[in-house]
Formats: C-alpha cells, structure tokens, sequence
C-alpha cells in the first residue's frame, strides 16, 4: 500500500517558511484586511494588504495552525508582494499547490488553501463557497 | 455484468453474479428489496477489509481513500438522476428517512396551518404517515388523489386539487402495488404552476428507469439503495439546492457542523449539514458499486427487460381461472403485477409457492389506503428486476395451479 | 477469536480475525470506527448471498430467517447491556440518531421552557448539538458541567446543577476526546434523586466494558455499532420502555404502522413503533455477530487489555520531552490518548505517521467545546481495541521521534 | 435449502375446516364477545359465547382471512364446546399449533394463533400484550 504523503513532504523550505514566517504580522491602516479559518481543523490565516495604483505595495499575514497552512500563506505573500490586483486574481489552486511543491493528501488540500482563499473572499469579494476556491 | 450488445439484457450472465440464485429460489420480491451482485459486496468488502476507517476527519491515507469512495457515490448518484450538483444529493437510510427528512426540516417550517397537502391513494406508507403526522403538528389537511378502475391516477381530481393552491403535492412515480406508472412530469410541472412544492417518491421510479430530476421539475425526489441492488442502509434524497439552504437540518451531531460554541452553533455546508453522526459508510460505497452496475447495464436495457417480463407474466397469468389481475395494463406500468385468487388467501398461495421455492409477497404492501380503495385487505404480488427471468414467471404459474389444485 | 482461558486475550489470535491487518498498518483510531472481523462480514455475506430479503413482511423462507437473525440482534444486544426486555432495544444508524431520536420524540414534547438541560463540556458534538437546537425550539436552557485539571467531570458543580431541578442530564459515559470515565453510576442515581431524565451516551462505553443499564439506572443509552467491531449503518438505543410507551414515534412510514388509514393511523408496538422504513437488515445482523464476537472475548478481557495497553502508552508517551498528555491517569481512563507536541501541530504529526502506516486521529475529535476549554485547537489521539498491540504503539512512539527530528 | 412450509402443510383435515368451517356465525346475546385482527396481514377473526356455570355452553366464531387462522379458529371452537371456563384458561399456543399439526413458519404463527388470542383477551380479559399469547 501506498502511503499518502511523498517523502519529500516536509521538504526542507516548507519547514522553513513555517519556522520563519515572511511577512508575518499586521500592517497600520491596511487598503484590504481578510481574515479566514478552517473550523475543522482549527488553522487560521488572516492578510492585511497595502494598495497603490492596482499593485500590492506591502502585505502581512497572521495566523496559527498546521505547518501546511502557515507555509502557504507565507509563500504566498512572497508572491503577492508588488504584484498587481489584476495578475493576483489570476492565481489558482494549481498554483499554490505548484508552489508548494508535495503531494497533498485530500485531507490536507484545505490547509493548503486557506491562504488562497483569504485572497479570494478578503481582496476581491468572491463569495465565499467552497466550489470557487 | 452485461447487455449484450443490443439494447437487451443478457440475463443468463446477470444471473452469474448473484450468488443467491445457486440457492434455487424464483425471487419475485423485487419491489419490497433486490437482490445484491457480487460487485456490491465486493466493493463493501473492500472498504472493511482494507480501507476501513472514518471518513472525513482523515488524517491518514486509507481514511482518504474512505472518504473518497464515499464521496465518490455522490457524483455517480447525481449523474444517474442529472442532478444540478453533488450537494443536492443527501444521503439517508433510504426512501422512508429521505422523506422524514423533508417532513420535519421543510416541512415543519413552512406547512401553516390550514395549508392543503396533496397525497394520492396508491401512495406508499412511508409517503403518508410523516404528511399524517406533520398535519395533526401543523393544523394542515391532505386530500388524496383517487384511482380509476384501472388502477389510474384521476388527473381531472388532482387537477381540481390543484386549484385549491396545496403547499405540497406528493406522489410516487410508480405504485409499489400496482405497479402503475404516473405521468409525474406533467403532475410536476401542473403542481408547480399551482405553487406547489413537490416531492416525488421514486423508490420504485429510479431503480427501474432512467430518471432526471431537472426535467422531472420537482423539489424532492427519494429513493431507497437496497430497491437498486444496494446494499441495506443506504438512499437518497435529492432536494433543489435553494430550498435545501434555506433548511434547517434534520438531525445533528458530528459531522454537520462547523464550529460548535456552548454559544452557539454552526452548521456545515450542503450536502453535509444534513449527515450527522458516522454515515453508513460501507453502504454508500456499496450504493456506487450498485449504481455503476446499472450504468453498465443502461437503464433503457433495464426497462425494456422488465416491460417484456411483465407483458409476459400479465399475459401468463390472465390465462389462469379465478385469478383477477390490479392495476393498469403492462404497457402503462412497471415490473410488478397484483393479483388475487378466488377462494385462496395470498398469504395461503404464497406459503404453498415457499414450499416450491417462489419468493411471493403477500400483503397490504405497505399501502393499506389503498386496499381498502380496492376492498381487499390484501394482494400476492410478483414484482421482477435485471436478474429475473421467464422460468421465474413459469414457476409461479406453476405454484398458483398448485395452491387452486390443493384448494379446488 | 479468543482470550486463552486466563482471562487474557490472545491479540495475536484475535488479529488474525482482522484481514485489514495485512495490509501493514498500526491502527490506532479506534475510538472513531473500529476495524470488523471477518466473523461480522462475513454474517453479512451470508445475508446478501443466502437469505437477502425484506423482513417482517415475510411470506417465504429466506424473509423467515431474515427475520430471525435481524430479530436476534435484538437479543444479543438485550443480554450484552442487561436490558430488562428486547421492546427496550431500538435500532438506529448509531449513536447519534439515537440521541436525536430521544431529542425529537421525547425532548419536544417533554422539555419546556425554562427548564433546565445539563451537559457537560466532555460531551461529543453528537450529544450536545441535538440539546442545543431543541433548547431553542423549547426555550430551554443549557449548562455544562466544566472539567477540573486532570479533565474530570467537576462533581461538586454538578452537584450544584442538579439543585435547580433539571428537566434532563445527558452525558457520556466515556470521553472520546480524553479518555475519561466518568462515575457514570452515581452520576445518574444523584441526577435521578434530583428528578431528572438521564440518558447516557455510551459510544465510547458498550464497546470497551461491560455494561448494565438496569444497575446503571438510566432512562436512555445509546451506543454505535461500528465503534464495537460491528458494521457502519448500525447502533442501538435503549430506553426505559415506559418513557418509550409514552413518546411518539420519530421517523414514520413502513413497518412502524399498525393500520394507515386516511382518517388516522396507529402505531407498532415496541420496539418496531421506532423503526420506519426498511432498516439496515445486513447491518444489524453484521452487529449482532460482532457482540457474539465481544461475548467470546469477555467484556472484562477486554476492558483489562485495554487498560494494559494505555498504562504502556502512556508511560512510553510520558517519557517524550515536549510531549503534553491530557487528561486522567492511565487508571482512570479508557484506551484513549489525547496529546500535543511542541511545535509540531497534530495535523503535521498525523502526516508524518501517515508515513509511516501509522493511523492516528488529529483534530477537535467532535468535541470543540472541550478543546475551547482546554485552549487548543486540536489534540493528536491515539486510540486502542482489542486488536491493538504494543508494537503498535511502539510504531507511534518511532513516528513521534521522527516528527520532532524533521521539525526539530 | 429447507422449506419453511412441511409437504403435509395444507392437510385435508385443514382445508375442511377452513371451507366447512364448524360453529361459525354469531349468537343472540351471548354472555361474552371479541373480536381481533391481525392488521398486518388482514386477518380477522371474532367468537360469542354463551357461558352457564362456568362452563362454555355455546361458541360460534365469525372472521376472514387466511386458511390457517380460519381453520385454527374453527378447531379451537370445537374443543371449546362444552369446556369449564377454567379447562380455557389453561389452552396454550403449544395446545393450538398442536391441534393443527402442521409446522407454521414464523411469519404465519401469528395467523395461527389470532383466535387463541381472542380467547386470552376476550373471555378472560388478559392485557392485549403480545407477549402473553
Ligand atoms: C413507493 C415506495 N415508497 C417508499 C418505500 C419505502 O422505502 P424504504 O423502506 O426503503 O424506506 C417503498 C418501499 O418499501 C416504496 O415502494
Ligand atoms: C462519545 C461519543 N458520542 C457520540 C458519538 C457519535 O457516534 P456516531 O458517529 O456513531 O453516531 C461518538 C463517536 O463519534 C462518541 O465518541
């Protein structure tokens, strides 16, 4: 039998992230700030965004929860950052599953994915229904 | 698992998957439960023997796989009926918790007092008592749609009924037993004219037929696994995805919620807010299995079978002297036929054709309204499905001419 | 099966009897679903390829014997909780529709407003959220017995709670989350004396000790029976047969009828007045050879075994740094082991286990309400049956250490 | 596999009774009568006594339904005739399904036994409890 996780699961750069969060905390007077959580499991992520001219000028996140969810988010705002609103929209799940680089096992998937959807519902008001993430 | 090619069902290669049959019996109690392939409690007997754990609140590999499997009943139920969207398929025990379930949670809430619910006579018990009981809670009235001679809906009384705007018209697409086959599109489509929510039972309409629920137009629409080669403890309910949002859940516990305060609670999203507790969860894979069956099958070859067995049994059995046949001719109805037998009781034929191993249900079928509409207080009933063949019919004969010859 | 005769078991015996066992994993979520031995499917088997038929409603042979082993369920399970008679054995999907069944049929007519429901913060979501939706709809209100250090109940605060009178006192023998056991027998004699109704949710008690509901003392107590080796889809309620003479039914339709007519219907007899529709006939029979099952082992066999395997995990879990346990001493506890790790959240843990083929429970465990009182989000938890051996453990202990190696 | 029903199930003596059935119709004022159905299968069946110093002169038995609880009621009237009140009470359902001396699977035991349930409940007043029978 095969088992869920690959054995590069916990690869070394996700541990990081997790360990030492970027951009982690909250920004004075944010343009957006969302926050979500996933009631099953208890992991939290919320973002604060500074935006200027369409583009993420400064971004924070804050949160608790499992490495997966917390690396996420933190990856994330490394890619948000200086980004433009418009492109930002244009990332799916296939990208932060991407970026994550591991195989996530279907129980995980939401942790991997709360940050997308502070993203989503907090920084352009999609609703906020599991079919959309 | 076969049709062989042509549209018609290669019962022979049926038959080979279940194992029952090597017991010798004629079963022709399909409407009351089907029989099960070895495909079913195979895929049952996988999840116990090597995935069997709980589902969703998986934190390790086969708990995945459970949750998957499980899950994955959901989309193949919803393409068999065309469902919207898997979070209009609930899973229930079966027909008879699907409408308890629409009884308390939609019904308690908006049937007032006063309100009209249209029920027909040939309905099912489990189709009735919860209206009866959610009436007496509510101060509602229910008026029945009667039958014709023939065993036939009145379309011109249900269309007065209609006029008097009912809250909630139900009905079953196929009489368990007559066997009758209501036009339900058009009673769906007259009773949403006339403001109606609709519920449709469909324990004997989708086993049988091929059934899509956005056509058909209704509400709800319940069906039993068991009826469907199933296994046991597990069915469905449909339900039109705005009215079940805008229900409160049935029951509660694990599982249906989302955070749970000594506050205050709240509920998980649809279909799940109406699954509390451990599912039934080798069950609902078995349902899969079962539904994937038929899909090989086609439900129009599975039709076709039982519409030629039925004409033949109908044609058999009005052979026979003192025997009078219920219900509507075999064109306009499904796999089961309703008879009596002068001066022999159903339940005496039916112990005299136990004895040549014919399985014949005798009784008020779960439709005691309905006896007493046609003034007897019971019928034997024979009722067919993808595994039964006419030696099956050949037999029954044979009991019946066996029971008058030792009744004569 | 076996216990060889000391009163021992012999796991390695009983886990031959378990085919998931060869796939290689350790399998220590039991508290969430048990494993089932081939004993119980293969009961289930012998219904689906022997004797599959509708029940009650027999006229032939196979629905005879159908009826028989469903029927002896009832009986297995009478003798394993020492109930005074089977009329007092319900059968429900599980635990949580027992409880909802005594929240629908004997709350709403029973609990009015003002009146008081205790809790405690132990419970599990399946017996809190039913009290909570029937205390809005009544006007009720809830207070919750809180938990002192070691996570047991605080007696003298429920001794404080029964003084105002409450209508009802529902609480779990055992906690699911933490192993507790609570006094359950005094705790209901007090809450008797105080002139409640009391019903105790024994999910995590009827499997993992012997019980006697008439020393007990409880009007209700609901267990699931895929908690106890049996199959998904079946569990028991077991109420006083007073109260349950005196409550309306819960779900309505076939079998639970005596006659429907349009004017009116009446209702079975107990136990069948509470079960509509056609029940999960495979399952309950599965269930009925799983207590055969427990019966051979010994309940306190297997209750000893148990005790002996969480005093070696939770000595060998008390020597990791880093480690928190919760809740009572090995002594006081059943075969549940709740804890954290620092650093590591317990969803990672159970990934890493995963690995490993290392099954273990992570998450809230349907018990938010404890986990908001004990200020975390989530526990790790290992749980044991009795198929559970210390190499299992072992293989826990192995994936901790990696764990704390990759996040070190 | 066995059949429930014995080749001799539907005896001769059986059908007699169930076509020529013995003391059937009602009464004029008799000292005791009762009536009970079997609401599952349909069956019905009723008896009025005439009783005279405890001693059941008179019986007749009225019903539809099944052979068996036709014929059972049939047989069990002619035993009664002429019988103590006393000698009644103490007729068991083993009495009965001896008396009809044929194997009745379990679904039919209940066909079997209707009239001796008339007998329990209606002349000597026993709680209408299915235990008791
Ligand atoms: C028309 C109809 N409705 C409802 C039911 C009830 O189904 P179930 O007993 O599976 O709940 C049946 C079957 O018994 C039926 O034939
Ligand atoms: C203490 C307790 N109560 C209730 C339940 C609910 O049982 P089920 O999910 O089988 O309905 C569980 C198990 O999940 C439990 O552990």
């Amino acid at each position: 039998m095969s088992t869920a996780a690959d054995d590069q699961f916990y690869r070394e750069y996700i541990l990081d992230h997790y360990k030492n969060p970027r951009n982690y905390g909250r920004l004075d007077n944010p343009d957006i700030t969302h926050e979500e959580d996933n009631p099953l499991c208890g992991d939290v992520v919320g973002m604060d965004f500074r935006v200027q001219e369409g583009v993420i000028e400064d971004i924070r996140f804050h949160g608790r929860g499992c490495a997966i969810s917390q690396a996420s988010a933190s990856l994330l705002t490394e890619r948000l950052k200086g980004m433009a609103l418009d492109d930002a929209k244009k990332i799916d799940k296939h990208d932060v599953l991407g970026e994550l680089g591991i195989q996530i096992s279907p129980a995980r998937i939401k942790c991997a994915l709360l940050s997308l959807k502070v993203l989503k519902v907090g920084a352009y008001g999609l609703a906020d229904d599991e079919d959309e993430v | 698992m076969s049709s062989n090619g042509t549209g018609r069902l290669d019962v022979a290669a049926i038959r080979k998957d279940f194992p029952i049959f090597e017991t010798g019996i004629a079963y022709l109690d399909s409407a009351n439960t089907s029989q099960r392939p070895r495909q079913v409690t195979g895929a049952m007997l996988d999840y116990f023997e090597h995935f069997n754990s709980n589902i969703h609140r998986a934190a390790y590999h086969i708990a995945d796989v459970a949750t998957e499997r499980y899950e994955g009943t959901r989309e193949k139920v919803r393409a068999l009926i065309n469902a919207a969207s898997t979070k209009e398929i609930i899973y229930a025990r079966g027909t008879t918790e699907a409408i308890n379930l629409v009884a308390y949670s939609w019904g308690r809430k908006n049937v007032k007092a006063g309100d009209l619910i249209v029920l027909t006579i040939l309905d099912h018990h489990s189709n009735i008592v919860p209206w009866q009981i959610l009436a007496a809670a509510n101060g509602a009235r229910i008026e029945y749609v009667d039958i014709d001679d023939r065993g036939e809906l009145r379309q011109d009384q249900f269309r007065e009924l209609l006029k008097r705007s009912p809250k909630l018209v139900a009905f079953s697409q196929v009489s368990n037993a007559l066997g009758t086959i209501n036009p339900a599109q058009e009673m769906v489509k007259a009773a949403k004219a006339a403001g109606a929510t609709v519920l449709v039972d469909g324990a004997q309409g989708a086993p049988h037929q091929g059934v899509d629920v956005q056509a058909l137009g209704c509400d709800f629409y319940a069906f039993s696994g068991h009826k469907m080669l199933g296994p046991t403890g597990a069915g469905i309910l449909y339900g039109r995805r705005e009215l079940l949002e805008a229900m409160d859940p049935f029951q509660s516990g694990g599982d249906m919620i989302k955070t749970v305060r000594i506050e205050g609670t709240t509920y998980h999203d649809l279909p799940w807010k109406f699954e509390a507790g451990t599912q039934a969860i080798g069950e609902v894979i078995g349902l899969g299995a079962a539904v994937d069956y038929l899909g090989g099958l086609g439900m129009d070859a599975v039709r076709a079978h039982e519409r030629e067995l039925t004409e033949y049994a109908y044609e058999a059995l009005s052979d026979i002297e003192g025997l009078t046949l219920y219900g509507p001719p075999p064109s306009r109805r499904a796999g089961v036929i309703s008879f009596a037998l002068a001066g022999i009781h159903p339940h005496d034929l039916a112990t005299i054709a136990d004895r040549d191993q014919v399985c014949l249900r005798a009784g008020h079928h779960c439709a005691m309204p309905l006896m007493t509409r046609l003034g007897v207080p019971a019928t034997a009933r024979a009722s067919f499905y993808v595994y039964t063949q006419k030696d099956e019919v050949d037999r029954l004969v044979g009991s019946i001419k066996e029971a008058q010859r030792i009744f004569k």
